[in-house]
């Protein structure tokens, strides 16, 4: 009987210490920096990343997508490092600390081929809410149209409805994306859609043979020199978000994303720089 | 160590290996319930059914669009794959010749373990332009339908040759001795004969159907709303957790468990009925 | 539990004069065994001592309990789901029914041949190597000499030696189950349980085995259960009789071979032997 | 009447399952097809190897597939003895304690049928919450574990059901061990059925995504530790297909990848299984 409460004791033994081993062997996290959050700081902060990483070997930085939300809680958690944020902080969320990286706007999109230039704000909101259903309506060709909105929770989505004065109930979608470039896809997949994404990213596409078109909002065209020049009006900051205690490595990241070195990079992905 | 200890030790390593697996079951069950638990405190549960719309973030909670999303889209996936699958059985062990009825079960197999992520990916890039093209959006209840069937189709082909496998020859030739054309024997005799077995293959498949995510999610257009035809997107519950559990938090995140847990109940409905199905307790 | 049994009709003390010089010692001794699967009792109340090098042979109808009555002998009736077993039973003075007794140890020193030969999917070197390598003998020089003696004493060697690496399945019915005698005999048992070791044999393969335990006798105590009566009268010591009428199997008649055939006592023996006869 | 409507029922009927069978090859073909068509284009050795770029956009699948390699393994490493062991146990020792053994099998039921969707569910609160594994190759592998256990332990189970219950008395019969005996002649005789099992168990995981999305991530680089994200071959289908506009040529070139992967190990299955039942014919 000694024998086998030995061995029972033994197996559980086992089975615990493996647990913790696992649980405990993230070690090495002196080099490591998580950075989770907006889809559209995302591209941005990786390309920083690759620099980063090359000017100080053996630090590694995991980048992943998730929205601003997430970015913020995983911060808030210790889930990661540095949460990224595409909008500024609201009231009570000042227990963390944002830094702007870059600035960057919304924009709509249509497929390439629609012949519709711009709208007004009046036509997109009651495209939005339904009350439009056909292009023939905003002078484009007779078509109905496919409403493509962003799913709960997006920061895109909530800057959007804000400006427009809609409620997301209100909203009449067709279809229902989450990240910037699962919009453009559905909208250069979809000749009658349209959709609104961050312009970096719409740029970017658009200038890398993505069969989308920007649209004018209020009749500002979208560009980023309109948003270096503070015309555009939907437009917002891009932040790096920490909570609490930061580690060095972090702290100098967010220092060097802040930095002169990375403007080229913010330029290429259509974004604006922030002036040191 | 004596052989008798060793066999003693090896029984109790093999029971905790055991208890660790049916733990899994119990841990991800306690997971789902902890995890619901908040929001239903909270709101109860009846909240997921009476508010007027899904906007988690504004504090409206309401499943009964995406529920009834799921269950459109099974149902229709199965009402199409199972004629379709049970007449593949048919072919392959009635009507085709030999090596075409060989060919035919080798395709179905490969069929069967074709990635969900691979239907999704053909059914983005063909079928929705495809029907968008016919009935805009594209992105529908329809291709939900349609990617659907063709993977469940594969459950169901096996599971009916393997339940036509079991009648017994005596039962055919019996009947072609009473002078019966092929289909009368196969509708009179062997389908009934193979009833249990064809049921079991259908509750299983409208299982797969229930839990599955990608596929549906690459083609479904994932708007929360009750379909007004066959060409109106929807959400079903298994997409809906797929889109937003990356960044649900609190109430939000909490929410996505209660319908993982409300999955869960369903497929476990439809595993419990098949097993009993299976085992000659009941008859469909 | 195994309810009282009725006074058997002839107690097997009665026999056991005939079988067991006075004095000597038993190898096996079963004390009112019963057996039983469940509700079913298969045997009750058997009661037999068994001499020391002899062969002795159970004999009677199907499912009467012999086979039953064998698996008790080396627990190996605790593998049967549901199999439950009354009284003692002893090997060599032990009690081999003692809680915590050595298992390893009993099977060891009680070998088994099975009605349908049972060599391991494995090389035929491999089937004799196995079990000696679990018992402890693992010197490669003494491990190889037990093989070739072991196949050599059920007269195997000849027909193996070049092959000893080939698959024991691939051996024909008759040379499996000598491989299996030689696998038991590997082990140097002190008693040999056989349940009709020739029965799922052809006729020429069965005359072989039978010779061949005829041959055991002068060095183990062999228990072997047939339902051949002229194969137990050719190699047997002493016949033992089971008898199930409509219940449980019951130890009849326990005599000397000669005795058995020639002057049986009970009325169940007269006519099954006479059915031999007749 | 009947005699006259019975043939042409026949007829309907066999029309109707040719027909039946015939869309269904077509579909088969049309989507086998569109995949190599459009995929085998780009197939090439530095396709393979070569670091994803532009999110998929340019660039190859090299830190995919050793992603994939790598939860797969850590998958199967856990899954394997823990399949292994609980097939063992239900068709070997349950007879001692047949409450325990029905238990287990009843939440095997169950692990089953999970959704896929619910198992990332509980990996994401458990292995990456709970554990603190955050997106991790680790948690994505171990969350996999447990959807492919229940198909290991039924084929393993079924393999040793069908080793003849003469191997286990005769090893008692001599003496040898349980242990022994399961490790020399019950295992090796149930090979088959372990190897199906593995098989299909890799298949499974091999295909899955949903199980994924949340648990090992979709870091499209390569990994250095098993703690570090990792995206699978069918979440970079998934993110090229469905997310990056312009990605569709490596999307099929990926998926024409996976299905490459994959059919081998459905031959492989029908093949060990074929063979395994003549085996079983023939002795």
């Amino acid at each position: 009987m000694m024998n086998t409460r030995h061995w029972m004791a033994l197996a559980i033994v086992a089975v615990l210490v493996a647990a913790m081993v696992v649980a405990c062997s993230r070690g090495d996290s002196e080099n490591r920096l998580v950075v989770t959050g907006s889809s559209t700081v995302a591209p941005l902060v990786s390309v920083i990343a690759k620099r980063y990483e090359a000017k100080h070997p053996g630090v590694r930085i995991d980048v992943q997508m998730g929205g601003s939300s997430r970015g913020l809680a995983d911060a808030r958690r210790g889930l990661a490092d540095i949460g990224m944020m595409s909008r500024g902080l609201k009231a009570g969320e000042n227990d963390v600390e944002a830094v702007a990286i870059a600035r960057d706007g919304i924009c709509l999109i249509v497929h390439k081929d629609n012949p519709v230039e711009g709208l007004t704000d009046e036509q997109l909101v009651a495209i939005y809410k339904g009350e439009i259903a056909n292009w023939k309506d905003v002078g484009g060709a007779d078509a109905p149209i496919t409403v493509v909105n962003k799913a709960e929770g997006r920061s895109t989505l909530e800057l959007f409805v804000a400006h427009f004065d809609l409620e997301n109930p209100q909203i009449k979608a067709h279809v229902v994306v989450g990240d910037n470039e699962q919009g453009i896809q559905t909208v250069a997949g979809n000749p009658n859609s349209i959709g609104y994404v961050s312009i970096g990213t719409a740029e970017y596409d658009a200038t890398h043979g993505v069969a989308i078109k920007l649209l004018a909002v209020g009749g500002v065209t979208p560009s980023v020199e309109n948003v270096k020049l503070g015309k555009f009006p939907l437009s917002r900051p891009l932040n790096l978000v920490t909570a609490g205690e930061t580690t060095p490595l972090a702290d100098d990241f967010i220092a060097f994303a802040r930095s002169q070195a990375v403007h080229d990079l913010v330029e290429k992905q259509y974004f604006v720089p922030i002036a040191p | 160590m004596s052989p008798s200890h060793r066999d003693r030790a090896l029984g109790w390593v093999l029971r905790a290996t055991a208890a660790l697996v049916a733990a899994i079951v119990v841990l991800i069950v306690a997971f789902l319930v902890v995890e619901s638990a908040g929001v239903l405190r909270k709101l109860g549960p009846l909240r997921f059914l009476t508010d007027p719309s899904w906007h988690p973030t504004s504090g409206s909670f309401d499943l009964t669009a995406m529920l009834l999303g799921s269950l459109l889209v099974t149902v229709g996936a199965v009402v199409l794959a199972t004629p379709a699958g049970v007449a593949s059985a048919l072919f392959c062990r009635y009507y085709a010749p030999a090596p075409l009825a060989k060919l035919y079960g080798r395709m179905i197999e490969v069929l069967a373990g074709i990635p969900s992520v691979i239907y999704g990916m053909w059914g983005l890039m063909v079928l929705v332009p495809l029907i968008g093209k016919w009935q805009p959006p594209g992105p529908s209840l329809l291709a939900a339908v349609l990617i659907l069937t063709l993977m469940i189709l594969p459950t169901i082909a096996l599971f009916s040759d393997a339940a036509l496998a079991k009648v017994p020859d005596r039962y055919v030739r019996g009947a072609a001795a009473l002078g019966l054309t092929r289909w009368a024997t196969l509708r009179g005799v062997v389908l009934p004969a193979a009833r249990s077995g064809l049921f079991t293959g259908v509750l299983l498949g409208m299982g797969r159907a229930i839990g599955e995510t990608m596929a549906v999610l690459m083609v479904c257009g994932n708007v929360v709303q009750t379909p007004g035809s066959l060409f109106d997107p929807i959400r079903p519950l298994t997409a809906n957790i797929a889109l937003e559990m990356g960044y649900a938090l609190g109430d939000h995140r909490s929410a996505l468990f209660v319908s993982g847990l409300v999955l869960m109940g369903m497929v476990v409905v439809l595993v419990g009925t098949a097993e009993l199905v299976s085992r000659g307790r009941l008859h469909g | 539990m195994i309810p009282p049994a009725a006074p058997p009709a002839h107690t097997p003390a009665s026999t056991q004069s005939r079988v067991l010089a006075a004095g000597a010692r038993p190898m096996v001794e079963a004390q009112r065994v019963s057996v039983r699967y469940g509700k079913h009792v298969a045997v009750e109340d058997v009661t037999v001592s068994i001499g020391r090098q002899q062969i002795t042979a159970l004999v009677g109808p199907s499912g009467c309990g012999k086979t039953s009555f064998l698996g008790t002998l080396n627990r190996l009736s605790d593998l049967i789901p549901g199999c439950e077993v009354a009284g003692r039973v002893s090997v060599d003075g032990e009690d081999i029914r003692a809680r915590g007794f050595d298992l390893v140890g009993l099977r060891r020193r009680v070998g088994m041949i099975f009605q349908k030969p049972n060599p391991f999917p494995l090389s035929v070197r491999r089937n004799l190597e196995f079990p000696l390598r679990e018992h402890g003998v693992r010197d490669r020089a003494r491990v190889a000499e037990v093989v070739e003696q072991s196949l050599r004493n059920v007269g195997l060697w000849a027909e193996v030696k070049d092959r000893l690496d080939a698959p024991a399945l691939a051996l024909s019915g008759g040379q499996q189950q000598r491989l299996c005698i030689a696998r038991a005999l590997a082990l140097e048992p002190d008693v040999l349980l056989m349940d009709e070791p020739c029965s799922a044999l052809d006729p020429l393969s069965s005359g072989v085995v039978e010779d061949l335990i005829g041959q055991l006798r002068a060095q183990y105590t062999v228990l072997i259960v047939t339902h051949n009566l002229a194969q137990a009268r050719r190699i047997a010591d002493n016949v033992a009789l089971f008898w199930a009428q409509g219940g449980p199997g019951r130890l009849v008649e326990h005599a000397p071979t000669e005795a058995f055939f020639e002057s049986p006592r009970d009325p169940l023996t007269i006519a099954y032997v006479g059915g031999l006869r007749g | 009447m009947a005699e006259r409507a019975q043939p042409w029922g026949d007829h309907v009927a066999a029309v109707f399952i040719w027909t039946a069978a015939a869309v269904v090859t077509s579909v088969f073909v049309w989507m086998l097809a569109d995949i190599v068509w459009n995929g085998a284009g780009q197939i090439s050795w530095e396709f393979l190897t070569a670091p994803t770029d532009d999110a998929g956009r340019a660039g190859g699948i090299g830190p995919i597939l050793v992603s994939t390699a790598m939860i797969l393994g850590v998958c199967m490493a856990v899954s394997v003895p823990l399949g292994v062991g609980t097939a063992v146990l239900l068709s070997e020792f349950t007879g001692t304690n047949v409450t325990f053994g029905r238990l287990v099998r009843r939440s095997l039921d169950v692990l089953a049928g999970v959704p896929s969707i619910v198992f990332g569910l509980f990996g994401n609160a458990f292995f990456c919450h709970v554990l603190g594994l955050g997106f991790s190759i680790l948690a994505g592998g171990l969350t996999l574990a447990c959807m492919v256990l229940p198909i290991l332990i039924r084929s393993t189970e079924a393999g040793l059901r069908a080793v003849p219950n003469e191997y286990r008395m005769g090893a008692a019969a001599l003496g040898i061990s349980r242990t022994s005996a399961l490790w020399h002649v019950l295992l090796p005789a149930a090979a088959p059925g372990i190897v199906v099992g593995l098989v299909l168990g890799v298949g499974r995981a091999i295909a899955e995504t949903a199980a994924l999305l949340f648990t090992s991530g979709y870091v499209d680089r390569m990994p250095g530790s098993l703690f570090d994200s990792g995206r699978s071959l069918s979440i970079h289908i998934y993110d090229l297909s469905m997310n990056v506009a312009g990605g569709s040529a490596n999307a099929y070139a990926s998926a024409l990848v996976l299905v490459a992967l994959l059919v081998p190990i459905n031959a492989g299955i029908s093949w060990v299984a074929d063979r395994w039942l003549h085996r079983r014919l023939v002795r």
